[in-house]
């Protein structure tokens, strides 16, 4: 037998499921909403999702050249930033749009602390944000989706706008459209965050494939819910405030995608209560008190600057978490942890 | 007058958080951030401080009206700061070495920073009374507690063996501060508090 | 003559060090706040930088000189009161060269009587070393605080406004007024110096000046 | 599968007339009888669990690591010869009742069939499928301990008829092999002569021994196969060495059997200067190494829960210190 062996380390046997195919789902589950707009708008919406990916992919890759590596596509985590980014923007938004939010976010938020994973922030949430404070009239002006409009791939179209629910929910205003119809995904908004039957079913398969948590889903849309109830911001019964609240922008779409990203958001079931309950709280402040119409990528970035004490703060009610104090402690032992390390 | 004074207490937090994300007294934030213990003194001595301080806006303000007022008035908040710092500093030296000797860094820098902090804040209010006093030094307190908390959990994700070497440490701070004032833009939408 | 020259390198080294591998912002994390708040133009950096220069040595100086006589617990105290004696002349003859830009920066130029730099240098460094020392120090400092705050804020204007010293038109878009551009601007510039400090370091020149605080 | 010659036939001996604990106990030390589990000798390990004092003695005739199937298979084949080995451990022991914790329902059906009026567990096929079952038994209050299925029969050949302990079965398997199958083979077989029976092909980079989980790689072909030689597994090529920044899915959190927070502890001890006061329950890390199989990111955690637990012993130690100073 000539065999050349080589010795390794265990386990010699590892579970099929890894980040990339975790990712992978939350990708495939991003693409099942691109469907509607790309019927009911061509091939813009694709274009959109794929110049903003490619964007996300050269900015990892230039960061690794930058940085001495060898450029590796790495988990590919910047698929779903990409695609996440294109379907916060609208669909008649100049292309280069989601692009820099897509830099933005990988540049500045993801590749510095280290990827995917280790970004205290969604980078997303971060670009997306970025995007609404730099070209707040790029972002707002939404396409009047009453007359059938198709729209040219590649080229900028000057089209007829038309004010989304969120923004006449933002002017103190009932909108014009019956909270049922928020459904369908037919109302103006950003691309991919209308049709709330999809994200509904992209939430499930999520849930199912375990690569979203749905005790942090639950909680926000809850907060969410109940604030809604208590402070409707248009004249109208708590049950018809909460409907609008929870269809319009993007809330639905970031209740999903965004706050249960797995890297920021916290690890335990409590602290993932306690951090969802926390970010629909701050979506409706912004939502009340914000100065854009869609607030929920600054409530995302909070929530996640946030989410370490929340952790912290569920360790402390569970008795286990030792008091503010004893921070010196852990120093004076963290000399030997490092001498185990090493 | 209670209900005053938490108003105004909320309206300083607010305020506090938005001038914390604009960067005022934001050297030290991040100072008390790095040694955890230190945040409830620290935050302790800014209550402290703010309250003496907008007091002495206060009445430093009708004398500082117009332009040599508008010329003057840095000067002399940093003094009437000065002051205040002298006396408590004798005070506790004389009195409660031990807790000097233990807090001197703190007590100064937080006389430091809240001439940073009052200085717009007492700009823009006009007629503060006692209870809104009291209110916006409780206010500047538990703000600066809160975003020194949040800062001192952040240290850690801001140096991990992943990141490039370069960013470890304060750079990455930097970077997360800007986050996190991006975030608090979403309130005031361009405008500095 | 022979220490003449060697006080000299001394003093070339504490310059180089406070202008660029200990730069106070972007090392010390000290003197966030103007760097951040003010720093969205050209012009208003230069007024910054030239307050800080015309506060920085006569305050440095004077606690220089007497610092040392008083009691530590009081150097704090002395050091403000320095500070904000200093700042008034200063002031003046910032409104003196340009009078609407400091009115335009308004709070930010008043806070740098306060300025946390200055502060720390002039209540810690000034009383402790002797005079060339304390002078090339506030030097350092000054072209440190100077550069680091001319670079956020050409950067920050030439991303708002296409231009340097307000001769833009129409920049890539808003916003870079804003603090998070200068917070951001400012982590990748510090990135950049302590990129440059390991490399110095790799090469064995000196070993790394460290992390801030 | 026959045994190489020149291979010592050990000789037999007179078996007890009276199997009583000590008898047993001495018929295990003349048998040489290793326990396949750890690698122990039986004498000793029933002489410890006398000791500690035994509720429950439970026999491990399911193989809890993938690609290994031998004890089922020893199970299957002699199911009275272990019932009745399983019987004199008991006694050699003292534990007041025994159990057979076998693979799957069918196991448990074919064993009954062959021998009624025995005790049996099925543990399921989840990995750590023993810490799992054990800590399910110590919370209803049981004192279970473990010896090996095959470590029963051999017990049970050396009470009877006085025969050593002088075969084991190895299960041989793996991507590299085109016969998975057990080999029933004499102890002091070289593995590479078990590794050729099986028809392994030329591309084999990888010889694992021991077990698939916790196993070790071996090179040298001509090392002896032992009764802790529980499997030989000749794969192509070693696991995909991915390895990502943790996500934070909490995998390992659900996969551990000792409710230990892998990657906290992992955070912890990244962070430098780790707080021993989070390091919930690290202590009790059975090295099953579950955290590192179900890692997405194939991220080593269970080495991070080792240091950790570490730290928390000098920590705990200091802290004692300090009680004792103050």
């Amino acid at each position: 037998m000539r065999m050349k062996l080589r010795s390794a380390l265990p386990p010699f046997v590892r579970t099929e499921e890894s980040v990339p195919a975790m990712l992978g789902t939350t990708a495939f589950a991003l693409c099942a909403l691109l469907v509607i707009p790309t019927v009911r708008f061509g091939a813009r919406p694709l274009v959109m999702a794929a110049v903003s990916v490619l964007t996300g992919l050269l900015c990892e890759l230039l960061f690794e050249l930058l940085r001495g590596h060898v450029p590796s596509v790495g988990e590919a985590s910047f698929a779903v930033t990409g695609l996440v980014t294109a379907m916060l923007v609208p669909v008649n938004a100049p292309l280069w749009l989601p692009c820099a939010a897509c830099a933005f976010g990988v540049l500045t938020v993801k590749m510095p602390f280290g990827g995917f994973g280790r970004s205290p922030f969604n980078p997303a949430a971060a670009g997306i944000a970025f995007a609404t404070v730099c070209w707040p009239k790029l972002m707002f002006s939404y396409l009047d989706p009453s007359e059938p409009f198709s729209l040219p791939p590649f080229a900028d179209a000057a089209v007829k706008s038309a004010q989304s629910p969120a923004a006449v929910l933002k002017s103190g205003l009932k909108p014009d459209i019956l909270p049922l119809d928020l459904l369908w995904g037919t109302a103006a908004g950003p691309l991919g965050t209308t049709a709330a039957l999809v994200i509904g079913a992209c939430a499930l398969l999520l849930f199912a494939r375990r690569a979203a948590r749905w005790e942090i889903t639950v909680c926000f849309l809850g907060a969410c819910a109940l604030l809604a109830a208590l402070f409707p911001r248009i004249a109208c019964s708590p049950m018809t405030s909460v409907k609008y609240e929870l269809l319009t922008g993007s809330l639905l779409f970031c209740s999903v995608f965004m706050v249960t990203d797995p890297g920021t958001s916290p690890h335990t079931f409590p602290a993932g209560c306690l951090y969802g309950a926390f970010a629909g709280a701050a979506l409706m402040v912004f939502r009340h008190f914000g100065a854009y119409e869609q607030g929920a990528c600054f409530a995302v970035l909070l929530a996640n600057a946030a989410a370490p004490v929340l952790e912290y703060a569920a360790e402390r009610l569970r008795g286990q978490a030792p008091p503010l104090g004893a921070a010196k402690q852990g120093t004076a032992y963290g000399r030997e942890g490092r001498i185990h390390e090493s | 007058m209670f209900a005053r004074m938490l108003t105004t207490a909320l309206l300083a937090m607010t305020a506090e958080s938005l001038l914390f994300s604009g960067g005022a007294g934001f050297s030290r934030v991040l100072r008390a951030a790095r040694r955890p213990r230190s945040i409830l003194p620290y935050s302790l001595f800014v209550t402290l401080f703010s309250l003496g301080s907008a007091g002495a806006g206060v009445l430093l303000k009708p004398h500082l009206a117009g332009d040599r007022g508008e010329f003057l008035r840095p000067a002399a908040y940093a003094a009437a700061a000065a002051l205040m710092y002298l006396a408590a500093a004798w005070l506790l030296h004389r009195f409660a070495p031990a807790f000097y000797g233990r807090n001197e860094g703190p007590l100064a820098l937080s006389a430091l920073n809240t001439v940073v902090v009052a200085m717009p804040w007492v700009q823009r209010i006009f007629g503060f009374g006692l209870s809104q006093t009291v209110g916006y030094a409780l206010g500047t307190g538990v703000s600066f507690f809160l975003a020194s908390l949040v800062l001192s959990r952040a240290g850690k994700t801001c140096s991990n063996p992943d990141m490039p070497e370069a960013f470890s440490g304060l750079p990455a701070e930097l970077i997360y501060v800007g986050i996190l004032s991006l975030a608090f833009t979403g309130f005031t939408g361009g405008r500095v508090f | 003559m022979n220490r003449d020259r060697l006080h000299l390198r001394e003093t070339g080294a504490i310059f180089r060090n406070g202008a660029f591998f200990r730069n106070p912002v972007l090392v010390g994390a000290l003197g966030l706040y103007p760097a951040a708040a003010g720093a969205f133009g050209l012009k208003n950096a230069a007024v910054l930088a030239l307050l800080f220069a015309l506060t920085a040595f006569p305050s440095q100086i004077l606690m220089c000189l007497f610092g040392m006589f008083l009691p530590k617990w009081a150097r704090p105290a002395a050091a403000l009161l320095a500070t904000a004696a200093c700042f008034l002349p200063a002031s003046a003859a910032a409104r003196a060269l340009m009078p609407r830009t400091v009115a335009g920066l308004g709070l930010t130029a008043g806070l740098t009587a306060c300025n946390s730099v200055l502060y720390s240098r002039a209540a810690e460094y000034a009383p402790e070393h002797i005079l060339p020392a304390v002078v090339a120090d506030a030097a350092g400092c000054s072209v440190g605080f100077a550069g680091a705050v001319c670079a956020v804020a050409s950067l920050r204007e030439l991303w708002t406004a296409g231009g340097l010293f307000g001769m833009g038109s129409g920049g890539a878009g808003a916003g870079g007024d804003l603090p998070f551009a200068g917070f951001v601007l400012m982590g990748f510039l510090a990135a950049a110096v302590r990129w440059a400090d390991i490399r110095r370091s790799r090469r064995g020149v000196l070993p790394p000046s460290g992390r801030a605080g | 599968m026959p045994a190489p010659g020149g291979l010592p036939e050990p000789k037999s001996f007179a078996p007890p007339k009276r199997p009583g604990a000590s008898e047993i106990l001495s018929a295990a030390l003349r048998a040489g009888i290793v326990d396949e589990l750890d690698g122990a000798p039986l004498e000793g390990k029933l002489r410890r669990f006398a000791e500690r004092g035994v509720g429950l003695l439970l026999a491990c005739a399911f193989d809890e690591d993938p690609y290994v199937s031998g004890a089922t298979a020893v199970l299957r084949g002699s199911a009275a010869s272990a019932a009745s080995g399983l019987r004199f451990a008991a006694k050699a022991c003292g534990a007041g009742k025994t159990a057979v914790a076998t693979l799957s329902r069918r196991e448990t059906a074919g064993f009954s069939r062959a021998v009624p009026g025995t005790a049996v567990l099925v543990a399921g096929n989840r990995y750590p499928a023993r810490d799992l079952l054990t800590r399910r038994l110590r919370g209803s209050g049981e004192k279970p301990a473990w010896v090996g299925v095959q470590a029963c029969v051999a017990l049970a050949e050396a009470v009877k008829r006085g025969r050593p302990q002088r075969e084991t079965v190895v299960t041989v398997a793996g991507d590299g092999v085109r016969r998975w199958r057990n080999f029933r083979v004499r102890i002091g077989t070289p593995v590479g002569d078990v590794l050729k029976a099986a028809e392994p092909d030329e591309a084999v980079r990888l010889v694992v021994i021991g077990s698939s989980v916790t196993g070790r790689t071996v090179r040298d072909l001509s090392l002896p196969v032992t009764a802790a030689t529980r499997c030989v597994i000749a794969l192509r090529r070693p696991p995909a060495e991915r390895s990502f920044p943790c996500i934070g899915c909490g995998r390992c959190q659900r996969a551990c059997p000792a409710g230990i927070l892998p990657w906290l502890a992992l955070r912890e001890m990244e962070s430098g200067v780790p707080d021993p006061a989070r390091l919930f329950h690290v202590e009790d890390c059975t090295g099953c190494g579950a955290c590192g199989i179900i890692c997405p990111s194939g991220i080593d955690l269970e080495a991070a829960v080792r240091r950790a637990a570490a730290v928390r012993l000098v920590a705990s130690q200091e802290g004692g210190d300090a009680d004792e100073t103050a």
